[in-house]
């Protein structure tokens, strides 16, 4: 889950990193107070995705008018399809340096990596690997004191601000490891007037931990009213942008049954891994959020291992009976009682497939005839 | 031989009285897997399929013979479960749990090096050398003794390949699920190592997919190998930021993807193919079979 | 640093290990209330040293009445030698198991060793090898809940009984880690209807984590007034039985310098390890301590390494006329600049010897002297 | 030969520009102690009795060749130097501060156990191999190269024995400090093992105390060693329940007396000394020199 910026920095400030003055706003009537305290201010748009500069989405003010009409024009904004619905506002800092701290997981170490780089403010992927700090944590030890003096040194600070640098990373670690965090990034950490403080701050959390996330956790949903249904079924599904339904059991043959679609002319409308999961109810309720993305035709895509293929086609021929399916579905079911699984269906009129080509070439052909009505 | 596991493995099953548990015990013991104990807490002294139940690991190693230890216990109680097998000194972990957390899997990995362990897993669907013993919950039928060793990071779609390679008639050494997460235990590289060392297999199916980078380091690796390898992965039309099920399956920041996977591979002499079924017609190709 | 029972279960308390309901009284006329409400009610006397049971420190009473009268027993107690001036007054428990829970620390593993024995209630050394349950705990993951459920087991608990043991265990393994402490026991712990609790408490801290107690550590001082004074002067000093006053640099010598005093027929007044301040005020107070303990004679062996024989004499020259000692002095010197610092008190009319059993048996010898006196 | 240290040990100093640091620095050089780099954080490009200091020890190891470190530090920051010197992979430390928080000595052994790292010490005089290097604050005077290694708990006792074995003509292959504390990273027996296995020593003194069962465990080892031991304790009239000076000499609970090693030690065959320069004496005649 990631959070806001504004969320990330309330996490910083609980735990002592130092942040701009700031508060959250979500009309423009609300902001005259705040600014006429801390002008000049910063009118940050609080989106998820990146790139929000280049999209317009940061704007500065001087006066509290000034900053109500900014906030609107904001407020009016869509930052990759999704409207801005909350501005943070912040005193416009005097910048003397920009850094880039962030800490994230190395899946081949297998432990925390932190990243480090003199040159902040820019994406991190446009910083070229010599001017590029990396540094391995040990967890069993965790982030010692001497190795964020360390990297404080290599980005070239020293004395007090060396000092004030290395307790934010300390402690960016240790929000790391509270928080269950895949990534906790300031970018930039700035020194303004001698004081080290996180500029911007992304904190994206696992989770697969949210059950023991700490009380002060906000909860953050920017997906689909499908996407959070999934969630909810315990089932993972991303909505693409084609037309071709596809249900399968397993994340590597749902990606790859996507990808014979593609190859074969087709256009997948999502990836949904359905998992283990042949009970009717699942497979319902699974199908409804298929179908309620309005796809041209339809891809059932079942290896028994663990499922077997008989429950799958008792499944589906229940569920079929029970919702209004306008749209022609293929099913390729092999695998475990897969026998079983066909000769069900057979009883019912409905004709699989085995080999995965010739389903994918079926239901590519009827999304075809699909989009010509 | 074959690689991990053989016939003469002794295997726990912990968490062996839950739904998961009985059923794969059942499962791994028509395959023909030696299992010589389970645990539950509590339920010490009670027998599922005839294997004597524990209560704690320490309690099944002081009484039975044990190499390797299956675990399929919920996702929040897997770190203490594999602490659990490794203090009692068990040397080899299969995690099957998905959904475990990435610090527990990041701790899991930092007390495994310290004490040795080696770790296949979380979210794996296990190991299995066909004919002599599997450890995991593939399923039985799709497998077949002999030449090739596959190495995969998802369950579903090595079945599939599998399955081709079987009905072509090429049969399989090891084949081992690395496990879908973004933390794992063994990666490609591991495996890799063990079966260009291994004297039965002659060639390696990997079985990858987009995010990370153990694909391209594979490809590091696979430059000095002396054995054939043929590559899949699944991925190519996945749009970039988009978590594909596996929670190591996005392409973040512009790294882990397709493009990136396959060039690595086929500069590194690997084969790869571009369709899952396409696998086995390059094996055959290559073995001159 | 040693806690009174009351302060172990203080911090019993505040970690989630239930204690029986109880309260501190200093004066008989205010237990009243207290024994009121949870009467029938155990007393017992906050000491140190062990043996509390069997000295008379534990007494029992019905009534209010009963109580203060047992407490005016108990405040007129002394308890190998110092007075009892605090008594814990707890309602009585119905018991029915006892058990012992501890975690020390292991030299040899280097590292906290659980032991446990379902023979709690009796002195440790008491239990029988094979009745004690003993656990190594890896600091690296630490205490887990399957070691602290298998350890409840062992015990011969189950179910719920089982269930708040372990939980007691681990609690007990955080508090010894959180807290610094050598050494956390609880015997008995009690099984008292249904409910697992700690009947009594021991918590030692370690004297070298002082800087990082947490907040609510209290300060306990079981100390005469000398060895205070040297804690404070950062000297290792204990007080013994004899009339001989050691001082010497390094623990190992200073032990040895005793047992040769033995040896030769002497009794020492104290141990000293004055380490290697040969500053002329440490020197100064150092003596301070020695003199007011009044033995007959003092031996300072000083074996010089990185203290320096004449840095060593010319503090004692100066110490020497400012103090006014009494009794005769026995200085043994060798080691780095030993010639010169020979050759200072020489110069002042000050004999020492090179040899340590020299200095002994002339030291032995004008102890005996002045016990004529 | 020699153990633990010889003239081509390269030796770290950590706290390389406090007094302490400084002091024995010179006094390390001065008895031909190889000292290639000092550690002071801030401190980096400054000299110290010509070594150069640098800000940390990652810094220092890939400019200097590191094979030892002694560390220099106040207490309650010897566990963060002791990590710093352990991740950047230097194998031997010698810690030399007393004071160390009981708690921290344990962090450190477990990770040096993980990094397989040895350590003398907390609360330790150190190492010398004489004539040929130190690593530690003993005096330089004293000690004369022979056959004889000296392994002690203390510091002072094991100079007043060192010093009339050496004025006996009885020099010394390594003697080694363990330090005084409850918790150290060798043990007796780490040391009487390495003994045993060099060529150059002939015989053992084993400088004891009570507290603890060090000295019984190190018993058990002698009984097997071919080299003859010579022990001698201290504390032997030392009351129970009281800790003399060091953190690990106290007799608790009935265990650690002095009756007890003595015993342990007699039955094991090692010769135990009555008296400090009872050593000496006991090793002539072993020796028969």
């Amino acid at each position: 889950m990631k959070l806001y910026e504004y969320m990330a920095k309330d996490i910083f400030r609980l735990s002592g990193i130092p942040v701009p003055q700031g508060a959250v706003f979500t009309q423009a009537e609300k902001v005259t107070e705040f600014v006429k305290e801390h002008a000049p201010v910063a009118l940050k748009s609080q989106v998820l995705s990146g790139g929000r500069g280049k999209a317009g989405g940061i704007k500065f003010a001087d006066t509290p008018e000034d900053a109500a009409e900014r906030v609107r024009e904001l407020l009016n904004l869509k930052i990759k399809g999704l409207p801005v619905e909350t501005i943070l506002i912040e005193e416009k800092l005097k910048i003397e340096k920009e850094l880039y701290v962030a800490i994230t997981v190395d899946s081949q170490a297998k432990g925390p990596l932190l990243l480090a780089s003199a040159a902040g403010g820019v994406e991190i992927e446009e910083v070229p690997d010599d001017k590029l700090i990396k540094r391995l944590i040990d967890v069993t030890i965790g982030l010692r004191p001497y190795a964020a003096q360390d990297i404080a040194r290599r980005l070239g600070l020293s004395g007090e601000e060396a000092y004030q640098a290395a307790d934010i990373i300390l402690k960016m670690y240790q929000i790391f490891r509270a928080y269950d965090a895949e990534l906790v990034e300031i970018n930039p950490l700035v020194i303004s007037k001698g004081q080290v403080l996180a500029a911007d701050g992304k904190i994206t959390l696992d989770d697969e931990a949210f059950f023991r996330y700490p009380a002060e956790v906000p909860n953050v949903e920017e997906r689909t009213e499908r996407e959070v249904k999934a969630r909810e079924l315990g089932i993972s599904y991303v909505e693409l942008d084609g037309d071709i339904g596809v249900m399968a059991n397993g994340a590597g043959i749902t990606m790859a049954t996507l990808d014979i679609i593609k190859h074969f002319g087709g256009d997948p409308r999502n990836f949904m891994d359905a998992g283990g999961g042949a009970g009717t109810e699942a497979m319902a309720q699974a199908l409804e959020i298929l179908l309620s993305a309005n796809p041209k035709a339809l891809l059932i895509n079942v290896f028994g291992g663990i499922t077997r293929c008989d429950d799958v086609a008792k499944a589906y021929v229940q569920v079929k009976n029970s919702l209004d399916i306008q749209i022609p579905v293929v099913i390729r079911l092999v695998g475990t009682n897969q026998a079983e699984g066909v000769a069900i269906l057979r009883q019912h009129g409905i004709d699989s497939y085995e080999e995965v080509a010739e389903a994918v070439q079926r239901v590519v052909a009827l999304a075809g005839e699909g989009r010509l009505n | 031989m074959a690689i991990i596991l053989n016939e003469h493995t002794h295997i726990l099953v912990q968490g062996i009285t839950g739904n998961q548990g009985q059923f794969h015990t059942a499962q791994m013991l028509a395959y023909g897997s030696k299992i010589t104990a389970g645990v539950s807490p509590g339920k010490g002294g009670q027998e599922v399929q005839g294997v004597p139940v524990y209560h704690s690991v320490a309690e099944a190693v002081t009484h039975e013979r044990i190499d390797a230890s299956v675990i399929f216990i919920p996702a929040r109680f897997v770190k203490d479960a594999a602490y659990e097998a490794m203090e009692a000194g068990i040397k080899t972990l299969v995690i099957i749990t998905e959904h475990v957390p990435l610090h527990d899997a990041i701790d899991i990995m930092a007390f495994a090096r310290k004490e040795g362990v080696e770790i296949v897993g979380p979210n794996t669907f296990g190991v299995i050398s066909p004919g002599k013993s599997k450890i995991g919950i593939m399923p039985n039928s799709i497998f077949l003794p002999g030449q090739v060793g596959v190495v995969a990071r998802s369950g579903t779609l090595s079945y599939e390949i599998v399955s081709h390679l079987s009905k072509a008639g090429i049969g399989q050494s090891t084949v081992v699920g690395l496990g879908g997460d973004r933390i794992v235990g063994y990666s490609f590289v591991d495996i890799l190592k063990k079966f260009e060392a291994d004297p039965e297999t002659q060639a390696v199916v990997l079985v990858g997919e987009i995010g990370g980078n153990a694909e391209e380091t594979a490809a590091d690796y696979i430059k000095g190998m002396s054995k054939p390898v043929v590559a899949f992965l699944a991925g190519k039309s996945a749009p970039p930021g988009k978590r594909m099920g596996h929670a190591g399956a996005i392409i973040e920041r512009g790294k882990g993807t397709f493009q990136s996977k396959v060039e690595a591979l086929t500069d590194a002499g690997a084969k790869v193919a571009a369709l899952p079924w396409e696998v086995s017609q390059l094996l055959s190709e290559i073995m001159g079979s």
